[in-house]
């Protein structure tokens, strides 16, 4: 097949006709300020293409905010519990290949053992289209933890800038060579690829820890002041996890009235102060550094252990997004240096 | 900045305190806390337009709470946060030592523009602090300027429907990461109203409900307390305009109560008083 | 809107004025409309502004809250404390948008038998003319 | 779709004992009973019992896998769902989903032992499915013991099961209430025949006996866990052959929700039943 | 377990006629948690309450709902019923669907759907009740009384008559208070001392007084029933208990002062008592102007008491005493003529205060009833009377009206007229206000009969022309200007709350007003009470007020003590505020709005008695269940029993769609 290219009209043009379409939803950049957020389409929504990295990833649109996982309806001679509607299919446009790297590693957890089937399904049921990186900050650091600006892992599509308005497409999966195909009148733009793009290489993005060093120091060095150090800065919120491709953890809670209710899946955080707290005021992880530990624990040790893998995509959008100033490049930097004086 | 430093290092040397908050350079043009109880890290502190940060907020934490000294590095604008916990019993001033800094304004990261908040800043000289770093600013509002916000003048020329479809589409983007309640620096609730269950006073799921009614309850509990520090929508992930709900209460509670938060230690705080004569027009 | 729909208006009250002003509508038979729910409290003071939200979440169309008029409290002071509150909640949920004619403060004594259903009328008629408060009913997604 | 995991089975409740003060047993029977058919636990195990409005508690299972047809729970009134279950009536609906976690690996690891159960309060329940369990292969066991003591006589949870195993010959049931805890003015209303002393005072003054042999379960408060643990270790017993249950807090109790982990150690997963030698290994985070 | 009970009441037609009873009842039915339901023709009859104790047995309800009349009503019954049952009262519930839904309304299907409303919103309330138990309150059975005047004097004086023991506190060294230094009352011209010091001496002979005076309270804590006072006893530098009052110390004693008793138109000594019929009789020294004291001279009294009963090392003394009430009859002040410069006040000696006059025609004041005007002795042949001065007069006094000026000025012409038969007395006035028993003939008599002129109007100044004093001012009847040559002025300057009552409220915790004077609970239905229980008040301490007021009000105070203390434990309902420890952070907002002062901080201590944080604490004797507390709590932390949010939340929720 030849080469298939898609241009920013193009793209909005073909969003806005998949918007149309009620039965499936449709996520894409929307700026707002100066950010720019991967949002839920409607036929309203402003796209922007023009960004480095969106303040949030993708993991919202497979791991909604909130989601029923029960319906039920109350009555005097007990419970009968209700169908959910079905997953809808879903289109997600514009996410980073460090978003998109982040599906495998969920689908792992969300798989063990027993299947949450919300996420799965919606896992079978989207198309992923990454933009490919053409920019990085100081945050980013996808090439220590086995990513790269132009990573296919978990994307369908991979688009690649090659001018100021357009990308070039590349089908990664059998779900994205169908997309290509079916969506083929939008991916027939005429753009010749201009020089300097991409603006960046996989080299400018240099490896500066090792996760295997990272893990061998977590696992032994669970007292060590240095977490205290690491988590003085932080206040105790959740718009690091919020942000997070990889950050999956969640409350149940069920919302009724007298006659009918429903059970929702909401995102909840390991950051904040009252989640492992015991109804009798017991608080395993009372203070912020202890949870600041478990947060990065989880990440680089504890998620090796049950799945093999790092659970962080190196998108750096938890350090963009604390205002207290905690920075965790710098943190996997300093562990880093403390392992290999170590010699552990 | 050598004077900072140097009354840090004394502080700490001395053991007058346990810990320094203070700021350090995050960067070009961008600054972040710093946390310090050793003098030799005293040389990190920096003090400069970025400092945006409101510093008293880590005083409400409880490891910081349980140490017997704290000095912290505050605006005029932070130490009106001070003010207020004072009143709200929590904190013992005589365990906190304030370092207050002289200041004309802070900009945002991107560096171009003045913080808003400062064009309506009436403490360039902070008050209530242990000693002041920094040469004297005029004040270019006195205290008994009543503020106009501008961003509220202008929201109001707004019809009913327009506001309310406004902050719907706001609020709906509300992830409840509760950044705004962890970096204010008068949220110090041990249990917030959120994660009280029985019964649930507010949907936790971040649905437009449950979104409403979180905000709402927290513009309530900021109502005649809020000290304009702008910090809940500096740090809102979703970019939020929350200080426009804080100001505009903080308008109604200076025009029906004449108060304004974060100056009087010793004043009651207007929603746990009255005056007979207080506004009852839209009592019926 | 369908064409039976009734308003429901939740109203709370202190114990001492209002609900004894309601008690003595109904000992003087006056008539007034069957859309209000009264939740009765000890003092106005009790009223927390919250449960205004609360009631549109569960489906109200507008909220009635009703205390002692100043001078009158059985606490002494408890309906100024509340007034207060009141003021905070009216200047908020306009900036948010609610129409001011969905949240009705009102004082009523224990002689205001009238009153009280003539103000149940009133606001009962001006929530017909109104319609039912969807824009706030409508904000309860179960899913996104 | 398949299968939605955290849809719970619907349960009907069938009978209702007060225990002590706040604390309650259901029993629970299948609403359909091709569900209880396929139904099938091991001591040990638990599960999310929901009242529905109100939202999920996690209790273990408190009657014993040898017993078919239903489960029993035991739960003290704490915060939204237990005040909901609480206000239950026989005949009412709960949902249940699990069973969940790990169990006592009783044949790999009990069978041919000495048996020491050591509970306090409210952590009798989490045992007593292992108790019963226990007694009804009781020719599979050396000696069974159980220590079981509450802060006061009214405190002390399945009472009639007390009086039971009291009249066994073949356990050696030893009770004990907490100073005071025997006196009427505290709400007792026998003639209080047990020991007075805290728990872990009492196994220590017992003729029990540790070993190789020995294996015992410890089940209760975090302070008695504590000091149980250091006697226990004293009277001979290997940390090995300790088992108590962690209680974290938990939403999902399949491993997905982040909440419950002490370290890579889930407790829904790969717990709630641990024992000593693997529990120090962890970080002290529960 | 939740198993309710729900029973809707026909009350004959009245609600039946407009709401479908058997359907409300069967509807009601199915509510979860309602194990049974039925409908009744009167339940608050009889049969109808044995039905509802019957159905409360037989099956073992643990809430009910009667969905009746206005729980105004019968909620006292209905609960009197349950707890007869064996159910705890406070798990009954009442929906009103008579006042508030049959009565008002026509339709019956509305009716109906409003009834079934409101019978779920209590099921929904009552699911959540707690069980909740009365508050018993020990008290002890002794009063204080703050304030030895009149008032005073009459409190501890019916208080004792009801076998209660009184600690009776006065600031001066004497009891009797202003009272005590009047000529004499209107409106029957009997002599104030003849009418009030048999009252002192009955109260100083009462086994069950106690008279601590020239003592001040210090400090009070606890609460209704259960105060704790500490009292502090000021150096006297006589022992009262050794001295026998026999008065050689202050006839010898060689200082003369100016007297406070006589308004400074007398003398007394250093060592004195304040009046010859003093109580007690005991003398003070006045460590400011003793020469021993100040000087170390002297020393006359010492050598001179048979008793030896002076100490010139007195130093203050602090007293405790426990009480389970206390009344404050704490009096006023009246205004100095130095406030009135521009009525000569200050400036010139014949310009008096009202009061300063009655000492001037007292048989027992410093002239020996002589009146004479202090400038130079002369019989004042024309006086000239001021009303209203600082009373009524918003602009640069006080807005209120003093009350017994107009009838203290009548008397006071009159009892210059039967001085000085033909003199001329003229009386500036605003207006009269005279509206109490024969008050209206007194002021008539002395207009009529005895000769006073009064001239309705301001006086604008007073001043000087030569030896007499020119008043001039303004006749609003004549709308002229008028100009009066007079001996002497009596101004009627208005009363004031008295010097440290401020302080004093704010020891007991109760309010005052912008003027300084107390305020009551309630201005109509609980004009005596303050804001605090267990302490009353009485008399000019609220506001001006007469002697009979004053008197009726202490004994009404009386009355009040003697309720309350006639039990050995106070009952109050259940429905008070709680604390939630574990998540209140003592922002202090629930005790700043406290009416009734029920909250205050608590120190969580550890076990080595190390204050680790404060928490609020209600007292449950103080408490009066408004719950104004509950909505200043951001984190919820403190809730009333009986209308916690649960409860209320629940018939919210109650109220969601089908």
């Amino acid at each position: 097949m030849a080469e298939q290219y898609i241009d920013y009209d193009k793209a909005k043009e073909m969003l806005g006709n998949l918007t149309k379409n009620s039965e499936i939803e449709v996520f894409g950049p929307v700026k707002k300020g100066n950010d720019t957020f991967i949002s839920k389409l409607n036929q309203n929504s402003e796209l922007s293409f023009d960004y480095f990295i969106t303040v949030n990833s993708i993991k919202e649109a497979l791991l909604p905010r909130f989601e029923p996982i029960l319906k039920y309806r109350i009555n005097h001679n007990g419970v009968t519990l209700e169908d959910l509607p079905p997953v809808k299919p879903l289109v997600v446009f514009g996410g980073r290949p460090c978003d998109a790297s982040s599906l495998p590693l969920m689908k792992k957890l969300f798989n063990w053992d027993f299947k949450d089937e919300f996420y799965l399904e919606r896992l079978k049921k989207v198309i992923i289209i990454t933009i490919a990186c053409d920019e990085m900050d100081e945050n980013c650091f996808c090439t220590s933890v086995g990513g790269s600006p132009r990573n296919e892992t978990g994307s369908d599509v991979l688009l690649e800038r090659v001018c100021s308005t357009g990308w070039k497409a590349k089908a990664i999966s059998e779900k994205g060579k169908n997309f290509l195909k079916e969506n083929s009148n939008f991916f027939n733009a005429k753009l010749t690829p201009e020089k300097g793009y991409p603006k960046i290489a996989e080299k400018d993005i240099p490896v500066v820890f090792d996760s295997k060093k990272i893990k061998t120091w977590i696992e032994n060095n669970f007292e060590s002041p240095l977490w205290e150090e690491f988590g003085a800065n932080c206040l105790s919120c959740a718009a690091c996890t919020f942000v997070c491709p990889t950050c999956h953890c969640f409350d149940i809670t069920d919302d009724a009235s007298m006659w009918k209710g429903v059970r929702t899946k909401n995102w909840d955080a390991c950051t904040l102060p009252y989640f492992t707290k015991h109804a009798s005021g017991h608080n395993p992880r009372s203070q912020s550094y202890q949870r600041y530990r478990q947060r990065i624990s989880h990440k680089y040790s504890y998620y090796i252990d049950l799945f093999g893998q790092v659970s962080c995509t190196g998108c750096g959008r938890c350090s963009r997004v604390c205002e207290a100033g905690v920075n965790i490049l710098d943190i996997l930097k300093r562990i880093d240096k403390e392992a290999t004086k170590g010699g552990k | 900045m050598k004077e900072l430093i140097a009354k840090a290092k004394e502080l700490l040397m001395n053991k007058e305190v346990d810990l320094l908050i203070g700021y350090q350079s995050a960067g070009e043009k961008k600054a972040k806390p710093l946390l310090i109880k050793n003098p030799d890290d005293a040389d990190k502190l920096v003090f400069n337009e970025y400092c945006l940060s409101n510093l008293v907020t880590y005083l409400n934490r409880p490891d910081i709470k349980a140490l017997s000294k704290v000095a912290v590095v505050a605006k005029g604008c932070d130490i009106r946060a001070i003010v207020v916990l004072l009143s709200e019993n929590q904190l013992v001033r005589e365990k906190i030592f304030i370092i207050g800094m002289t200041c004309d304004h802070v900009m945002s990261p991107d560096g171009t523009e003045e913080n808003i908040k400062c064009s309506y800043c009436k403490v360039r000289n902070p008050h209530l602090a242990d000693v002041v770093i920094g040469a004297p600013i005029d004040e270019r509002i006195s205290k008994e300027t009543v503020v106009r916000h501008e961003d509220i003048e202008e929201f109001n020329k707004k019809t009913k429907e327009e506001k309310w479809n406004f902050w719907k589409e706001e609020l709906s983007q509300c992830i409840r990461c509760y950044a705004c309640r962890q970096v204010c620096p008068l949220c110090y609730c041990e249990r917030c109203i959120v994660d009280f269950n029985n019964p649930q006073w507010i949907d936790t799921r971040s649905n437009p409900r449950g979104n409403f009614a979180w905000n709402i309850v927290r513009a309530l509990h900021l109502s005649g307390r809020c000290i304009d520090c702008g910090e809940c929508e500096r740090v809102c992930p979703a970019n939020i305009p929350l200080m426009l709900l804080n100001r505009s209460l903080q308008e109604e509670a200076k025009d029906k109560f004449d108060w304004e938060a974060g100056f009087d230690p010793e004043a009651q705080p207007p929603l746990t008083t009255f005056r007979k004569e207080d506004d009852e027009e839209f009592i019926r | 809107m369908s064409e039976n729909w009734e308003p429901k208006i939740v109203t709370f009250v202190c114990n001492w004025c209002t609900y004894a002003g309601a008690d003595l509508a109904g000992t003087s038979r006056f008539k007034y409309s069957p859309n209000i729910r009264i939740i009765k409290t000890p003092c106005s003071g009790r009223i927390d502004p919250m449960f205004i939200v609360a009631a549109f979440e569960k489906g109200a169309d507008a909220v009635l809250i009703s205390g002692c008029h100043p001078g009158d409290c059985h606490y002494n002071e408890g309906n100024y404390n509340a007034r207060r509150k009141f003021i905070m909640m009216r200047r908020l949920l306009s900036e948010l948008g609610i129409d001011n004619e969905r949240v009705i403060f009102a004082w009523c004594s224990a002689s205001e038998g009238i009153k009280f259903a003539r103000l149940v009328n009133e606001v009962s008629e001006k929530i017909k003319e109104l319609g039912p408060f969807d824009e706030y009913h409508n904000l309860d997604q179960e899913e996104r | 779709m398949s299968e939605n995991v955290y849809k719970p089975f619907l349960m009907e409740i069938v009978d209702i004992k007060e225990e002590a003060p706040n604390t309650k047993t259901f029993k629970l029977n299948f609403k359909k009973p091709e569900e209880a058919k396929k139904f099938s636990f091991k001591a040990g195990q638990f599960g999310l019992y929901s009242a529905f409005g109100s939202g999920e508690s996690t209790f273990c299972i408190a009657s014993s896998p040898t017993r078919k047809d239903y489960i029993e729970c035991t739960f003290r009134i704490a915060g939204r769902v237990t005040t909901q279950l609480a206000n239950m009536n026989i005949g009412d609906t709960l949902g249940f989903r699990g069973p969940y976690g790990n169990s006592f690996p009783i044949e790999e690891k009990f069978y041919g032992k000495n048996i020491t159960f050591v509970a306090g309060g409210i952590g009798l329940p989490p045992v007593r499915c292992l108790i019963w369990n226990t007694l009804d292969l009781r020719d599979k066991f050396k000696d069974v013991n159980i220590v079981y003591g509450a802060r006061t006589y009214q405190d002390l949870v399945y009472k009639n099961e007390l009086n039971e195993w009291e009249k066994r010959e073949d356990v050696n049931l030893i009770t004990t209430v907490d100073p005071g805890g025997e006196k009427p003015e505290n709400g007792c209303t026998v003639d209080w025949k047990g020991h007075v002393g805290f728990v872990p005072t009492v196994l220590e003054e017992s003729n029990i006996k540790g070993g190789k042999d020995s294996v015992a379960i410890v089940c209760g408060p975090p302070i008695m866990i504590k000091f149980t643990l250091a006697i226990l270790e004293k009277m001979g017993f290997s940390p090995e052959n300790i088992y108590t249950t962690l209680e974290n807090k938990m939403k999902c109790g399949i491993g997905k929700c982040g909440r419950c982990n002490v370290g890579n150690f889930y407790v829904c997963k790969h717990g709630p039943v641990i024992n000593l030698a693997d529990l120090s290994k962890l970080p002290q985070e529960y | 377990m939740a198993r309710i009970g729900v029973f809707v009441c026909w009350c004959g037609s009245n609600i039946a006629e407009t709401v479908n009873v058997s359907k409300a009842s069967e509807i009601s039915g199915n509510i979860p948690g309602v194990v049974y339901s039925v409908d009744y023709k009167y339940m608050c009859s009889d049969p109808g309450q044995t039905l509802l104790k019957n159905a409360i047995k037989e099956h073992n309800l643990t809430g009910a709902v009667v969905a009746s009349c206005s729980p105004r009503m019968h909620e006292k019954t209905f609960r009197k019923a349950a707890k007869d049952a064996g159910m705890n009262p406070y798990m009954l519930e009442m929906a009103n669907i008579r006042e508030q839904c049959s009565w008002v309304h026509d339709n019956k299907d509305e009716g109906t759907d409003k009834t079934i409303d409101l019978i779920r919103m209590m099921v929904e309330k009552v699911k959540r009740n707690h069980p909740l138990e009365d508050i018993k309150i020990p008290v002890t059975k002794k009063a204080l009384v703050i304030g030895g005047g009149v008032a005073g004097i009459q409190a501890a004086l019916d208080i004792a008559a009801g076998g209660v023991p009184v600690v009776l506190v006065e600031r001066e060294s004497s009891i009797g208070g202003k009272m005590a230094a009047l000529d004499e009352t209107f409106p029957t011209l009997d002599c104030s001392q003849c009418i009030l010091t048999p009252k002192m001496v009955e109260v100083s002979q009462d086994p069950l007084i106690e008279i601590m005076s020239f003592s001040e309270i210090e400090k009070v804590e606890g609460y209704v029933g259960n105060f704790k006072a500490t009292i502090r006893k000021k150096a006297r530098y006589v022992d009262t208990d050794l001295c026998t009052g026999c008065g050689t110390c202050w006839l010898k004693c060689p200082v003369k002062v100016t007297s406070e008793f006589e308004q400074g138109l007398g003398k007394r000594k250093a060592i004195y008592i304040p009046f010859p019929q003093a109580i007690p009789s005991r003398p003070r020294i006045d460590p400011e102007n003793c020469l021993k004291l100040t000087k170390d001279r002297c020393g006359i009294c010492q050598k001179v008491c048979p008793t030896k009963a002076i100490n010139y090392d007195d130093v203050d003394r602090l007293v405790e005493v426990e009480v389970g009430a206390i009344v404050v009859t704490t009096g006023y002040k009246i205004m100095p003529v130095s406030e009135f410069p521009e009525y000569g006040g200050g400036r010139y000696k014949d310009v008096v205060t009202a009061l300063q006059f009655e000492r001037m025609v007292c048989a027992s004041g410093p002239t020996l009833g002589e009146l004479q005007r202090p400038s130079d002795g002369k019989l004042p042949e024309t006086v000239v009377f001021v009303k209203c001065v600082g009373s009524r007069d918003p602009e640069h006094h006080h807005s209120y009206c003093s009350k017994i000026c107009c009838m203290y000025v009548a008397k006071q012409t009159m009892l210059y007229r039967h001085k000085v038969h033909n003199g001329n007395c003229y009386v500036f006035y605003i207006d009269v206000r005279s509206n109490g028993k024969n008050y209206e003939e007194f002021v008539r008599r002395a207009q009529e009969k005895e000769g006073a002129q009064y001239i309705r109007g301001r006086v604008s100044q007073v001043y000087k022309d030569g030896e007499d004093l020119v008043v001039e001012g303004a006749d609003t009847l004549t709308n002229s200007q008028v100009k009066i040559k007079c001996d002497l002025v009596v101004l009627a300057t208005a009363m004031e709350a008295p010097d440290g009552i401020k302080e004093l409220a704010q020891k007991l915790g109760i309010s005052y007003d912008q003027n300084g004077f107390l305020t009551e609970a309630h201005p109509k239905l609980k004009p005596i009470e303050s804001s605090t229980a267990g302490v009353f008040l009485a008399g000019c301490a609220l506001s001006p007020r007469d002697i009979p007021d004053s008197v009726s009000e202490a004994s009404g105070a009386a009355a009040k003590v003697l309720g309350l203390l006639s039990k050995d434990e106070m009952h109050k309902d259940g429905v008070v505020a709680f604390v939630n420890e574990a998540t209140c952070v003592a922002c202090q907002n629930c005790i700043r709005v406290c009416p009734f002062v029920a909250i205050q901080l608590k120190d969580i201590c550890n076990r080595k008695g190390e204050v680790l944080r404060q928490v609020a604490d209600v007292n449950p004797g103080l408490c009066v269940g408004c719950g104004t507390c509950t909505p200043s709590c951001p984190s919820r932390s403190i809730e009333l029993k009986g209308f916690t949010d649960a409860e209320l939340f629940a018939e919210i929720n109650a109220l969601a769609e089908l």
